[in-house]
């Protein structure tokens, strides 16, 4: 089992979702992040003082799927968060040695 | 007795009067009296601002316990607020003013009124020997009936059923409120025995506190309060807000105690009211900062929520006799409202009373306290004439409660299930959330 | 007609005199008149009061609106409250008031008023023979006209661009709504007709919702409101400020309804107010508990959001004829009123008209009922005149909003980028956030 | 000097008598004299009103600055606002009032006031010959003390400890607050010498901002918001807050300048009543507009926070002289009050002195400012007296704040540790948090 | 070392953080997240219109924690968490290659 | 390629970023956490009623490098973030086994 862990651009949420929904993924986590990247750099002013926005508002998606669903899934949320433009995000793979099902106490890729 | 008659008012005000005997040097020199006509509108216009302010309170109720409760909560506090409001709109009109206000009508001679929708003057009406117009009364004393259920919402929230409160406030606002407060305002019995309480420290808030504490005790505390004989704080979500409403209470107390003289359309009415709006505001400020000063010494520090509360319990405990006390008095019987607080806490925690927002400390407790202060400056009343009113009314109003309380619980169910309240009345019951979004963030959709 | 002149008022008060026609028992134990000098006082003092309160009501909408509008747009809708208000105040007194108050002075006659900016009392100055200052008219009517512009930016929020929204309001509160208000109220053709409209249900309420209704569609709905034939409901990010900002409107509308009698200076004028006050009060009473019924009934749960709207169009139902309704019949009409708006909202979704605030059936649709229920009690007011004056003030607002909404999409453009839009109002147009902070926890900087 | 001194009013007011010399045929039209006992109940009931809207003040710097803080600090912004309030109240009755207004009680001569606490009317008393209720007068005048008070703990935000802020707030409302302002509208010196401050510029608004300035000078700038010669911005938590700060202080401001009128128990009293409401509120639209104007075109975003700041200065700015101008003249001077904000904000970050939410700005610069501006519209005024007032006030305030918070410095320290600040005073002084919960998912406990 | 990734419902944070120290746990992070999973899919009406609600509130709980412990962690997480109703949630492990304690500059085991 | 994960007090957010930017860092995702471990216990009085607070807010840093930066990383993190108070945090590895940049459809180091 692997652990996907992807950042990316937060109106793009839903649509990854609904993809991902469409082969096949029948689990995942959100959290919001803020991300600091070459997207960022960009200046503002407040109250006449300018400063340097550093963080930008990602979400971060994580899930953990079995091996050979890892590709497709990677490749899903590649093709369908890209935008074209900085800061489009990040996906990682992680290695997962066990998962719990808490309900039932299924193990492993059971428990996905 | 003047001011306890909250409604009968003879042409140009019972005070004008009272100062003429009162002073007679002063009245020589005094013009010829004010117009009857000018004196009606007057009073009137005194009902309508010392109305709106208190209309007002309902904003400040809601933004209180809005604070105060979880997030989870928060939305479902708001939709009872709206809801109470409203419902004692309807229900004061429908038979709430007529049995509070029975004139001679009484079903029960001076303990029961009258039945009957609120009927007021014409179009282009008015009678200018009422001395004030009918619906400026009925709508100043509707806020006082609305201002008892909000009392009640706060110490229920988080885990009561949206419709058994409804219900509940329902009986509060036509039923429980006006016959009690007939007794002394409608000048039933406990006018005729002497009773005191200018702008309703005991019909109004303790009432409210009352049928607040009986709904606390059917309806238990909330999961996770009371654990392993430890007290789990639960803070509330949003103390701006709580602030907020603090504010928006004090500016309506204007309103509700001023409002109070019932007359303004003579140099004395005037006056009096503008020495109530003196000692209104320095009571609550006496008792914010003795809550303040009392945590600090306490606790080792401020606590805000206590500040906030002990302002609201000076308000209350000068409520019942806004007039008469020395600005210097009224900072006493503020401070002590407030120091009130401070302890009684605490102490509903030990009997494992669960008040989400402290309104039987301040409401009930300080109410009580403000009746009785009463003796300390005016003179017409009597202890056991306060204390009388005070357990009539506590009784009658707990009592009552109690049972409607009781029969809704084994009838309908009064309480959430545990899950739904883990989820949160909100998403439970009303299948929404008062701050939606993820974090700022949630530039999704 | 009384009471559809929104500004004429002879020495004394027409509804005096109406009175006098109307009782002559009652007039006759009257004590003698009002004196002139008082009238005028009260007058102004009336103008004064529902002018602040009504000026309050830009609170009411500020919150309600960033309260309904997600995160990321809640400073934008705050500035836009903001500048609106401004910009009705200068506008109003540079050109608007004496295009709607033209006096003798019409352009075209009972159509165009007067161009030229309002000049009010000099220091220490006012005429008694004109029954209230110029200046307090002047105050109360701008708020009016203020009101109307505050509907506009709640429908429209979300994808507007800041500018020619603003540039909209100039034109809106410079011309739209003056030309079109004084056909009544500066006793234009309508009035020559006979239609009646106490406090401006449709003058106001429905204007606005007219031009925010030609905005919704010239500007089209926000990003991912319906896809693929679904509505995707956008929850708002604060249901407490909703909250908070519906109990403003409710206390401003007190002003705004009770104001419009325009007259406190005799006992028929003041108690007409409350009248006024308790109907007003009664009819979002109903408006609020019917909404929250028929949510409960509709869709097993009770919608916040609704009763919310619930309220806001029980009072704008009301509006129209405030006065003459027993309470028993302002219940009906803001019932109906709040029932409208729980079936109208999701109509306007299937016609995929996107109002963020729900301002159009609150507004226009209750506006509507309200201009219609006036015949039920005015017997003055004929179907006819009444839906003349919809008809006519509706269209005249609809047409000129289209067309210049459409102006300002070729010439500048009306709609932020889907990029600006989907990163929110505030990052792009303001670059700020209404709520910086990543959470609590921010305690970095 | 009329106007000038904000108290002693004679039998039946100033301004009919001013009124019968400026216009005898509008005088000679007019029916007779309201009756005196008329103009006292008007003439309390502007107090009343008046000092209800500017108590509402305090809830509108509270929210505005709860909006201005991080989040860290909401709550114990909160705790400063209500705290501050209670102060005033009460210092301003032990020794303020008296102090400010001692009659003929000087203790040196035209400088220094009358010690003792302040007693009003009897119950049913009141002088018809005083023209008003000595309660409502200190009522009034007791909002204007907490006004000050209010204005100093916005700019010290987010560093300052609890206590020795309280106590400053002793001494500011209690003797340094009085003592300035006994030289203008207790009929000292500076009126003797010709000052004009209608409502008080400089009184109330600069002297605030004076009393913030020495604060902010002795105690520093927050850690972080200058560093490596960079200034740091600090957004603020919660601008819609913040916004519904700016309307409630836009609404009190009706009270604050329209009942420095002190009367309005004749026709030339209530018009120009009137007539200050309606320059009051061109002045804050002019002062936002040119606020939001000006950021666009030299920041390329508007700045909402600016724009509040531009509403407000607006106001500052057109208190020295709400009555005299035009509403033509009151644009100028409130938009002039917005543009100096915008400039005057990174002015300070210059001098790195950190105000927390622009309080300077607004009420010391725009409060010069329109002291200075009432030259142009009121020629009774010369711009060496306007000069005289501002310097000898400035001084007065700032060089006693100054020792004040020095010795406070000294002795208790004024100023957190470093780690406190960076958690927060909210954890650190009262140990609660403004929004406790994790995000919106808490649903634990 | 292990990382342990445990998907919770919210209101058993206590309960959970509570049996994790009666079994030695000394340190751990919590935060907040949205699941997406077999639970989501009932539909709410807002406005009169239905939608279907995709993510329910979650706690994320990540432990770090020397192999030999790691069993009983998760068990503990398993057994207080589980209700038996939908929605209970996951536990995943990965393991970690170091750890350092920022304040001592421990590391490994130590730093735990 | 590593993730590295660290736990941090939050007003060292700023220093540690702008430590990790001198040392090359290009990109890093920001969460905020409630951290649990040796610094809790501490109590507070709510409404006269005595609690312990546990969780104490932290801000988790999440970074994915190349192997050979990750000592200094690792070490730039705990030398800036370090008070040498109690709470200052941890900071863990784990093995990264993909990475992608959503943007380009770059891979493993080059998505970095
Ligand atoms: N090395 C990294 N480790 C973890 N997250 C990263 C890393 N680099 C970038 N990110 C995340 O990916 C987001 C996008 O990266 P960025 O460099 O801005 O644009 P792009 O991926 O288009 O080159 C960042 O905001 C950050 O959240
Ligand atoms: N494959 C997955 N990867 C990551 N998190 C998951 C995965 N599947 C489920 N989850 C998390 O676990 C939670 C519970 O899962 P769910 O399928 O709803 O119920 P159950 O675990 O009882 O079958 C989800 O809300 C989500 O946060
Ligand atoms: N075993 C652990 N797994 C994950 N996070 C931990 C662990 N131990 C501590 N932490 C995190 O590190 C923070 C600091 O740990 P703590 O024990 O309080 O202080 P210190 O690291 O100085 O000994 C905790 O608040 C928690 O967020």
């Amino acid at each position: 089992m692997k652990l996907v862990i992807a950042v990316i651009k937060p109106f793009k949420l839903e649509e990854v979702r609904e993809a991902l929904t469409g082969i096949g993924v029948q689990g995942l986590m959100v959290s919001e992040v803020k991300g600091y990247g070459r997207q960022s750099g960009h200046t503002e002013i407040y109250r006449g003082a300018e400063y340097v926005v550093n963080f930008v508002p990602k979400i971060k998606i994580e899930i953990v799927a079995v091996d050979d669903q890892v590709d497709r899934i990677v490749e899903t949320i590649a093709s369908t968060a890209r935008t074209g433009k900085i800061g489009d995000g990040k996906i990682f793979v992680v290695n997962v040695e066990a998962a719990v099902r808490v309900r039932t106490d299924e193990r492993n890729e059971d428990a996905l | 007795m003047r001011n306890t008659m909250k409604q009968f008012l003879p042409l140009a005000g019972a005070a004008s009067a009272l100062m003429l005997a009162a002073g007679p040097a002063l009245a020589q020199e005094a013009s010829p009296e004010v117009p009857a006509n000018s004196v009606y509108i007057f009073n009137t216009l005194l009902f309508l601002i010392g109305g709106f302010l208190v209309m007002f309170m309902a904003a400040g109720f809601a933004m209180l316990e809005a604070g105060l409760v979880r997030t989870k909560n928060v939305a479902m506090q708001c939709t009872k607020n709206m809801a109470l409001f409203s419902i004692a709109a309807i229900m004061f009109y429908l038979v709430g003013y007529n049995l509070m206000y029975p004139g001679e009508g009484w079903i029960i001679g001076d303990v029961i009124g009258a039945l009957g929708a609120k009927s007021i003057d014409e179009v282009g009406g008015g009678d200018v020997a009422a001395g004030y117009s009918a619906g400026s009364d009925f709508f100043f004393q509707l806020m006082f009936c609305a201002t008892t259920a909000s009392i009640v919402s706060g110490t229920l929230a988080e885990r009561i059923k949206l419709w058994p409160f409804l219900i509940f406030t329902v009986i509060l606002t036509g039923f429980i409120y006006p016959i009690e407060a007939s007794w002394e305002w409608g000048t039933g019995w406990l006018d005729d025995l002497g009773f005191a309480d200018f702008a309703g420290s005991t019909l109004v808030h303790s009432a409210g506190g009352w049928a607040a504490l009986a709904g606390a005790i059917i309806l238990g505390p909330r999961l996770g309060k009371y654990k392993d004989g430890r007290v789990n704080p639960i803070p509330g979500s949003n103390l701006p807000l709580a602030t907020l409403g603090t504010f928006i209470l004090w500016l309506g107390w204007f309103g509700f105690n001023g409002g109070s003289q019932l007359a303004m359309g003579s140099i004395g009415d005037v006056t009096d009211v503008s020495r109530i709006f003196v000692n209104t505001n320095v009571a609550a400020a006496a008792g914010a900062l003795v809550a303040l000063a009392l945590t600090q010494v306490l606790y080792g520090k401020v606590d805000l929520t206590m500040v906030l509360n002990g302002a609201l319990a000076g308000l209350v405990s000068i409520t019942a006799e806004p007039l008469a006390p020395t600005q210097f008095l009224a900072i006493i019987i503020g401070g002590v409202g407030g120091a009130l607080v401070v302890f009684a806490v605490p102490m509903l925690d030990k009997f494992k009373i669960d008040d989400v927002v402290g309104a039987i400390p301040v409401h009930l407790v300080a109410g009580i306290w403000g009746t009785i202060a009463v003796v300390l400056s005016n003179s017409d009343a009597t202890l056991m004439a306060q204390l009388t009113g005070i357990v009539a009314i506590g009784a009658f109003v707990f009592v009552v409660s109690l049972v409607v309380w009781s029969v809704l619980k084994s009838t309908m169910g009064i309480r959430v299930s545990q899950e739904e309240e883990m989820l949160g009345l909100d998403s439970a019951e009303l299948g929404m959330e008062a701050y939606p979004e993820f974090g700022k963030g949630s530039q999704f959709v």
